[in-house]
């Protein structure tokens, strides 16, 4: 297992689902079901190799593991440095677990128009993607990472996304969802990252030449910067991780790319991609600009309760579940960012438990909303309504799996919500401990409002008499398909809720390692 | 009103005396190890009756009814260990750790969880038990069983926690599990507005269980009741980040109270609870759920009781308490509904329960809860039977059923007479105890400063509550049992296996108050006395005979005046129920217009206005910008066009016309369009020239 | 010498071969008018080189090259104009406006 | 004396130019000519080749900078690297030729003939080190590509096209010639060497204003070559109306050329005077960019907005040195401008002759370059939609494909410099690499999310074949732009080797 460990075992769990890619491509195109083999093969390869690094980490170790530094472009002193800790590793899993049950999922539930070989190969083009911005430490390798999954599910939206029209308030143009959602979703992730981009340029000439992000840490790349240009640098870190997250106010394009994109984009988009965001705060703004990361704190932190807020009342209001979904995320990823910008290794552990949460939780939802509207062709929860009686098997996995979003204790989504109010008790030394905790009651609150909009949901979608206009209508409960993809998620729920362990287990030491190195102990 | 508070704390501090010697614990040996069974078991066989319940022969009851029989006989056992030789106990086991805190699983064995493990286990028993014959042939049988067990389990898991973060974790377990019982007939839409309801209510109040957890642990750096009441025995001066957010983080722990407890103003999603089947309200009303807030409050009580600390929350509690008793009682006088006399009848008495914590009587207000516990099963149980003969809830169609109900009859009689605190039964006991220890706190007070009179007050609106439950008990009573039958059909008595979980919960509620006679019989304060930290409570050495009297003389004066008005002439009962007193019928009618004002005051306006401005933001300001910025590029690019396109032609046709005169001119630059790139190209140039030879 | 008469006269001489190409209709004088621009510049050069005395004669040089490329430049121009009239009858600049907005 | 290998690849390609004239006389299939030129160009690289290995190579004489004709004629390592380029560009775009002038029976011998010159005139202007070199190489790039403008003779706009881009072309030669005049005349030199030593202080002198109406016409006159703004209004009309692998050739190599020399009469010859033109530079980097992407937001025919997008990607190579430039940047520092700059223009090469080659293909199976027409490609031609989206995205600049690399290292070298001027310059070329990626999304909206138009005969195009020659093209591109942008050194390599010529600016 010597190979293994020295960063191969690492670099195919990312570069199978690309390989794969490529084998796809030349397997002709009617021969679907040998498409659909390769494709689960791949990933498959690719979550069993992840499962394997777990067993292979070293969790008594803070630093980095099973990672190797290859020259990769010299003329700009960028290196193929990958590895992992406790902080990646679940998310690592997180990753290649999820494109695993997309592939599964999407055996029998193509969205039209059809086409699985393109289908798949922008999944595994995307596996590819998500897997390498968490392992990455080298800025570029990071930014290319980071960007590579954009054309995958901006065509998954474009091309496989809503055909509904809509009409864009105010300008009154109409367009189709997928169109308008698709090309917002990309213009906004391109115009964070491009200033990612100068910001990441910025730390290599200011930082000490190099784009190593362990180097830049410890190279105290901040100082080197002057506090100055540090401040504009954070900048444009922030903005290319915040349109990421989302953090309100750049959250816009998540309801529309969510509402649109097929049901595996949603999924993908949400459980995976978002974590892209919080991520890069933890992995590259604090250790690297740890003093701009204090400064900005509260500002991160005041978006990000108002998110949780906003993203609420917002959802009160949605009339399409889907949407209503999306807009939720946006307030899960409040908690997480509320739990990164105390600086404190609860919190961080929390932003961290809480992104894997809510890539479990939510994914599950947009599966299932997915699969309702398949079979209803409808997303309108008003007409909906008596799901659990038409359909007992997936109303019972709706309503649990809203009860995991709401942050019930004993389930996964609990430790995130929680343990990120639990931080703000006591932020960070140098935080305003009055603010943090006005928000922490802030946020609090929004747990009210979480479990309002989602009981409602459950109130119109699965409860009442099924309306008349399903009068008649065969419907099939939950296929073979579906349930091998959800419970694997459903079992992944429990366990981390009932033993946190699972998560926390790794991270914790990373991060108090992290948080120790960045402000000094 | 803030002078009040503070000299009525002045007042209550002075009861925190007394106390009772520390006796010699032990661990409890194998029996206490192994009881992580008891949260254990029921959570694993919720899950086994969903999976595996319809193959079951009597579809999942036998599980939960072993599961339950499992739990009434692990707690009497441990009950009986405890008294025989006290135990106080923490297992904790280790599941993360995040940052230095660890995170833990366990199971506290000590005075006040081992009771709560006996009430849960042996009311929870009789009550399955009789679910069995109440749900046959429901729809969801074997769901039902599955969401009940998961309901009692999810008590067990609370009372068992020995940290904060597992007793959020129970807490919320029974929470939700409550609303999948409330809402059980989720066909109707009131019934699932009403789980809503319930649910929101206790999230609301949860909002005050998250915050006041999060500031007791983090001040002291675990999650541990042990540490934390540790933390408080050893004094405000050894923990001062406690002590100085002690006032917030008592006040936000009683508001989670509050929401579990159901007091007021968050009473209001308990009698619209009613809406699950009576089993649910019958476990929900007495041995879990409510009960929670008042153990939370029990499991924190050294908190509020140590000087330095919380102690100024307890003029809230109190105060709360007392409002709760009184205000809600009143409410149950005028319904017509059964389950809802009893719901109301309930939040008065988890008044009682409050304010006798507030009054910094540990022992009286757990006694109370122990107590009610069995008479408020008893008493649901037998509205049940009721309810199952008559198909109706409204005492408007019952009437007379003492001929038919036998079983029903007497023992409704007995719990109805426990509940007014009649002289033997349980009620009496406990309530006596309650009252005694607010008149201490209120004699206490009137020593101190002659100025307030709150605590006096608290005990007039006590007594008063006295008299207003025997009322609207003795009325119910009447209403339901005697007097002409109104509704449709013949009653029957209801099966065996319904009325024998009656008759066995008669015989604790008549008996149960003999265990805590004081001066006699302490039984009850050694139990819930035998934990790890001492509480040091205020605890009648013996019977107030003052209160005895006052508390008694009200009950039978509401019996009496009950036995006037409905009693005597069985053919009028209906209509002087009928009889409206002007402002305070409609004012109780409506429920002091709490609900209205959460609906439509709140509620609705959040959902309604509030969500849709915000959803307006969303996609006419932020996206207006976004959009805008768009587009804006798409006209700036079209100008940009328009100018390299034929802005050139505009220009020079723009100085010909000015120069109009210059004819010649004019016609120079008429010139075909590949000239007016050539143009701008020399225009470009000369203005680029021009400027750096000025500029040097 | 005197360099500054040659100067104005270059720089008069392109002038007059701008103004031609700005306002003449007719593509064959338009290409004339270069032709004038490009006799400014090879004044430019031989009176530069003269006055400098360059010792390599580089201007001269330069201005011969300059004859030989504006001859094969016209050659070309001519070809196209040719091409262009042959299309439509009419070798005038300002007609060519098939591709604009 | 002269160094035979040095100039052995202008020498190979003159030859080649001859065979081609003399092989369309000869009685055979015209893609003789074609193939001919392939093979010319081909042994062109080999010693090309053997100068770059030089050190590694037994009979190789000796290794370093080579100086011919008294300094006026320069091989060092970046004038092979860009003749290499040049080569690989005119081989790609004779291979987008071919199909193209076999199916509509253009006169083929001349067509390549000319543009085998026009490339000479490219690997001369790589060499030049002096005004006449210089501008001899750059009009046997520019003459030749007037005829190849107009080459659809039949067809107006083309002959619209030709003649535009001549008056514009002879205009800017004369103005260009006319500044090269004066600088000669105020400094007496024409060697880049001799104006740079001539030039010291001579903006404090009398002469100030010749010398600087001098300079500023020079780089006119590249600017024109190069199309920046505000010097680019024949380039949407002459690349429309040319034949489209003319416009891919003059979108690319013709291009280059003009950088080129742009970079090295700027750095070489008026290195004293940057404050002249630094500026100068940055206002055109940061016009280009802007107002080409403007207006390709609005274009509905793809040559066309491709023409625009060649506009604004002139814009983005000029970003480097307007930014170097305007912070005053001197030494190892410039090197990142040099570096970025070559390797941008490689990248380009690739991505954008693979765009005119996709452009080609699909124009050739549905007759319209219509924006709206192209609808639905991805349903009857994957293939081409596929490689349709590598290359518009990768004009764009989005990872892993190669234009991101060529984005970053613009940004990187303008962040070297580290100044507030630069900063500017990087922030508005970020905000217009956003915008560009509007447009060139366009293009792929249409080709995947939109449904075929009526009357598209799909079946026929499905059947349809694309010429073996632009397949290869098509491939080769492909590979490049995805090789590259997965594994960059293989470009950063030449780029590293590039950069000396900044040393000792």
């Amino acid at each position: 297992m010597e190979w293994f460990e020295s960063g191969w075992g690492l670099s195919l769990v990312v570069f199978l689902p690309l390989i794969g890619a490529v084998v796809l491509l030349a397997i002709p195109k009617a021969e679907e079901e040998t498409q659909k083999w390769t494709a689960l093969l791949f990933a498959g390869a690719s979550f069993v190799l992840s499962v394997l690094l777990v067993f292979r980490f070293d969790f008594g170790e803070a630093g980095m593991q099973l990672g190797t530094n290859v020259d990769w472009i010299t003329a700009i002193n960028s290196s193929f440095h990958i590895g992992v800790d406790g902080i990646s590793l679940p998310l690592v899993v997180l990753s290649t677990f999820i494109t695993l049950l997309s592939i599964i999922y999407s055996w029998e539930h193509w969205p039209e128009p059809h086409n699985p070989k393109a289908f798949l190969i922008l999944i595994l083009i995307l596996a590819t993607g998500m897997a390498g911005t968490f392992v990455a430490l080298d800025l570029i390798l990071f930014f290319v990472f980071f960007e590579v999954v954009l054309l995958p599910m901006y065509f998954m939206i474009g091309i496989w996304g809503d055909r509904d029209e809509i009409t864009i308030p105010v300008f009154n143009i109409t367009t189709q969802m997928r169109l308008y959602a698709s090309i917002k979703f990309f213009l906004f992730t391109l115009f964070g990252s491009a200033f990612m981009l100068l910001g990441f340029l910025v730390l290599y000439f200011k930082g000490g030449r190099t784009f190593d992000m362990l180097e830049l840490a410890s190279n105290g790349a901040e100082g080197l910067l002057g506090s100055g240009l540090a401040v504009w640098v954070f900048a444009a870190l922030f903005l290319g991780f915040a349109v990421k997250v989302p953090m309100f106010p750049l959250h816009t394009w998540l309801p529309d790319a969510h509402t649109a994109a097929p049901t595996v984009g949603s999924v993908l988009l949400a459980a995976i991609l978002l974590k892209l965001g919080t991520y890069a705060f933890v992995r590259i703004a604090i250790p690297i600009l740890p003093e701009q990361s204090q400064n900005w704190a509260p500002v991160i932190a005041i978006l990000a309760v108002i998110g949780i807020i906003y993203a609420s009342l917002a959802c009160l209001a949605q009339t399409d579940m889907k949407r209503l979904i999306a807009f939720s995320s946006v307030g899960h990823m409040g908690f997480v960012m509320l739990g990164i910008a105390t600086m404190t290794p609860i919190g961080i552990n929390a932003a961290i438990i809480g992104m894997v949460a809510h890539g479990v939780i939510t994914g599950l939802l947009f599966f299932l909303a997915g699969s309702m509207s398949h079979r209803y062709h409808t997303r309108e929860m008003a007409r909906l309504g008596g799901n659990q009686t038409l359909m007992p098997i997936m109303g019972a996995i709706l309503g649990f799996t809203a009860m995991a979003s709401l942050g019930l204790p004993g389930l996964a989504g609990f430790w995130g919500e929680f343990m990120a109010l639990l931080a703000a008790f006591s932020p960070a030394a140098g935080l305003s401990t009055t603010l943090f905790r006005t928000l922490m009651v802030i946020g609090a609150v929004g747990t009210v409002l979480a479990a309002g909009y989602l009981l409602w949901m459950l109130q119109k979608v699965n409860f009442g008499e099924p309306k008349d206009e399903w009068a008649g209508h065969e419907f099939h409960d939950v296929d073979i398909f579906e349930k091998m993809a959800w419970v694997p998620m459903i079992i992944a729920v429990i366990a981390i809720g009932i033993f946190p362990r699972l998560v926390f287990g790794a991270t914790n030491d990373s991060v108090i390692d992290l948080v120790a190195k960045a402000f000094g102990g | 009103m803030l002078q009040l508070l503070a000299t009525a704390n002045a007042a209550l501090l002075a009861t925190e005396e007394g106390g009772h010697a520390a006796e010699a614990l032990s661990d409890g040996g194998l029996l206490a190890s192994m009881a992580w069974l008891i949260p254990v078991v029921p959570m694993v066989a919720a899950f086994a009756i969903v999976f595996y319940g319809k193959r079951m022969p009597y579809k999942g009851w036998d599980i939960a009814i072993a599961v339950m029989g499992f739990e009434a006989l692990y707690g009497t056992a441990l009950l009986l260990a405890h008294i025989a030789n006290p135990i106080a106990h923490d297992f904790q086991i280790e599941i993360a750790r995040i940052g230095s805190m660890p995170i833990e699983w366990g199971w506290a064995v000590d005075g006040l969880s081992i009771m709560m493990y006996f009430l849960v286990g042996v009311v929870g028993f009789f009550v399955f038990l009789y679910a069995k014959g109440y749900m046959e042939g429901d729809i969801r049988y074997t769901w039902f069983f599955a969401s009940f067990t998961l309901f009692a389990g999810g008590m067990l898991v609370l009372v068992s926690a020995p940290n904060m973060i597992q007793l959020i974790v129970g807490w919320e377990l029974v929470g939700v599990s409550s609303w999948l019982l409330i809402g059980h007939y989720w066909e109707d839409h009131a019934n699932s507005s009403a789980a809503i309801k319930a649910m929101i209510t206790n999230k609301v109040a949860d909002v005050g269980l998250f915050v006041g957890a999060i500031i007791v642990s983090m001040s002291v750096g675990s999650f541990r009741f042990s540490d934390i009441l540790h933390a408080v025995e050893t004094g405000a001066a050894e923990a001062p980040t406690l002590a100085r957010y002690a006032f917030w983080a008592g006040l936000a722990l009683f508001i989670g109270a509050m929401g579990k407890s159901a007091q007021f103003p968050l009473h209001v999603w308990l009698p619209d609870a009613m809406a699950g089947p009576t089993p649910v309200s019958s476990l929900m009303h007495a041995a879990t759920m409510v009960t929670a807030g008042v153990f939370l409050v029990g499991r924190m009580f050294p908190f509020y009781l140590t000087e330095g600390f919380a102690t100024e929350v307890r003029s809230v509690i109190i105060i709360v308490g007392a409002l709760t008793l009184f205000l809600t009682g009143l409410i149950a006088l005028v319904q017509d509904d059964i389950k809802k006399v009893l719901a109301y009848s309930t939040l008065s008495q988890l008044g009682y329960m409050t304010a006798a914590m507030g009054a910094g009587a540990y022992t009286a207000g757990l006694f109370h809860l122990f107590t009610h516990a069995f008479f408020k099963a008893l008493l649901f149980l037998g509205a049940g039977s009721a309810i199952h003969a008559v198909h109706s809830n409204n005492m408007s169609d019952m009437g007379g059923l003492k001929k038919d109900m036998p079983y029903t009859y007497w023992t409704f009689v007995i719990g109805s007479l426990a509940l007014a605190g009649i002289v033997p039964f349980a009620g009496f006991f406990s309530k006596d105890e309650i009252l005694a220890s607010i008149r201490y706190a209120s004699g206490e007070f009137s020593v101190a400063d002659g100025g307030g009179s709150l605590a006096s007050i608290v005990l007039v609106l006590a007594i008063s509550g006295a008299f207003i439950t025997a009322f609207y008990m003795a009325r119910t009573v009447f209403l339901t049992f005697h007097g002409e039958y109104k509704g449709d059909g013949h009653p029957h008595e209801s099966p065996r296996i319904m009325w024998v979980p009656l008759v066995g919960l008669a015989v604790p509620s008549a008996v149960i108050g003999l265990i805590n006679i004081p001066g006699a019989t302490e039984v009850f304060t050694k139990l819930v006395g035998g934990r790890e930290i001492p509480v040091l409570d205020h605890h009648a050495e013996s019977f107030d005979v003052a209160m005895l009297l006052a508390g008694l003389a009200a009950a039978l004066l509401g019996i009496f005046i009950g036995w006037r008005i409905w009693g005597p002439d069985k053919e009028t009962q209906p209509a002087r129920d009928t009889f409206r007193i002007p402002l305070l019928y409609p004012l109780l009618e409506n429920k002091y217009y709490i609900d209205d004002f959460y609906m439509d005051g709140v509620i609705r306006p959040i959902r309604g206005p509030v969500a849709r401005a915000i959803n307006w933001t969303n996609g006419y300001v932020l996206d207006f910008i976004i959009n805008g910025a768009g587009l804006l590029a798409m006209s700036v690019g079209k100008v940009v066009y328009w100018f390299d396109q034929r802005g050139v032609d505009g220009a020079i046709n723009a100085s010909g016309a000015v120069t109009g005169a210059g004819g010649g001119m004019l016609r120079l630059l008429q010139t075909g369009k590949v000239q007016q790139y050539a143009i701008l190209i020399f225009a470009a140039t000369v203005i680029m020239v021009g400027g750096l030879v000025i500029w040097f | 010498m005197i360099l500054g008469q040659f100067i104005i006269l270059g720089a008069a001489l392109f002038s007059l071969g701008v103004y031609g190409v700005l306002t003449r209709r007719n593509a064959v004088l338009v290409l004339l008018s270069v032709e004038l621009m490009l006799a400014a510049v090879n004044i430019n050069f031989v009176a530069f080189d003269t006055y400098a005395r360059d010792a390599v004669a580089g201007g001269q040089i330069f201005s011969l090259f300059v004859i030989a490329v504006g001859a094969a430049e016209v050659g070309i121009g001519l070809a196209i104009i040719l091409l262009i009239f042959r299309n439509r009858q009419s070798a005038n600049v300002d007609e060519l406006d098939l591709m604009k907005l | 004396m002269i160094d035979y290998h040095a100039l052995a690849p202008e020498l190979i390609l003159a030859g080649t130019v001859m065979a081609v004239l003399v092989v369309d006389m000869l009685p055979v299939r015209k893609y003789w000519t074609a193939v001919i030129g392939l093979v010319g160009l081909f042994a062109t690289i080999v010693p090309i080749l053997t100068l770059g290995f030089c050190e590694s190579l037994d009979f190789c004489a000796s290794s370093g900078v080579r100086e011919m004709f008294g300094g006026s004629y320069v091989i060092d390592t970046f004038s092979l690297v860009l003749k290499g380029l040049f080569i690989g560009s005119a081989f790609v775009a004779v291979l987008l030729s071919v199909g193209y002038l076999e199916s509509d029976r253009f006169w083929q011998g001349e067509f390549y003939f000319l543009m085998l010159a026009s490339v000479l005139g490219a690997l001369v202007m790589a060499s030049s080190r002096d005004l006449v070199t210089m501008f001899v190489g750059l009009e046997l790039v520019t003459g030749p590509t007037f005829l190849m403008a107009g080459w659809r003779k039949g067809e107006a706009r083309s002959n619209e096209a030709a003649l535009k881009f001549f008056i514009i072309g002879v205009l800017s030669a004369a103005v260009l010639l006319f500044g090269m005049s004066l600088v000669y005349g105020v400094t007496g030199e024409l060697t880049f060497t001799g104006i740079r030593a001539g030039s010291v202080g001579v903006l404090d002198g009398d002469l100030s204003g010749l010398f600087i109406i001098g300079v500023l016409f020079t780089i006119l006159g590249f600017a024109f070559k190069v199309s920046a703004v505000p010097f680019h209004f024949w380039t949407p009309d002459t690349y429309e109306g040319a034949p489209t692998p003319v416009t891919a050739y003059l979108s690319v190599v013709s291009k280059t050329a003009g950088f080129v020399g742009l970079l090295a009469i700027c750095y070489l010859a008026f290195g004293e005077v940057t404050t002249l033109w630094g500026t100068g530079l940055w206002v055109l980097a940061a016009l280009s960019m802007t107002v080409g992407n403007l207006i390709a937001l609005r274009q509905s025919n793809v040559v066309r907005l491709l023409g625009y997008s060649s506009i604004a990607q002139g814009g983005f190579i000029l970003v480097p040195f307007g930014a170097a430039i305007a912070a005053d940047v001197t030494g190892a520092d410039l090197e990142e401008a040099f570096f970025a700059t070559v390797t941008y223009l490689v990248i380009y090469a690739f991505m954008n002759l693979g765009a005119f080659g996709v452009v080609i293909a699909v124009g050739n199976r549905l007759r319209s370059g219509e924006i709206k027409d192209w609808a639905g490609l991805f349903s009857y031609a994957p293939g081409l939609a596929t490689m349709l989206g590598l290359f518009f995205f990768s004009l764009a600049g989005i990872p892993p494909l190669a234009g991101w690399f060529a984005k970053l290292v613009m940004f990187r070298s303008v962040l070297a410099s580290g100044s507030g001027w630069a900063g500017a310059l990087a922030v508005i070329a970020a905000v217009n690499s956003v915008i560009a990626f509007y447009y060139y999304s366009k293009v792929v909206i249409s080709a995947f999310m939109e449904k075929v138009p009526d009357g598209v005969p799909v079946a026929e195009i499905r059947e349809g074949r694309t010429a073996p020659s632009l397949q290869f093209a098509l491939l080769l591109t492909t590979l490049g732009v995805v090789v590259i942008g997965v594994y960059p050194p293989l470009v950063s390599g030449l780029a590293e080797a590039a950069k000396t010529f900044a040393t000792g600016f």
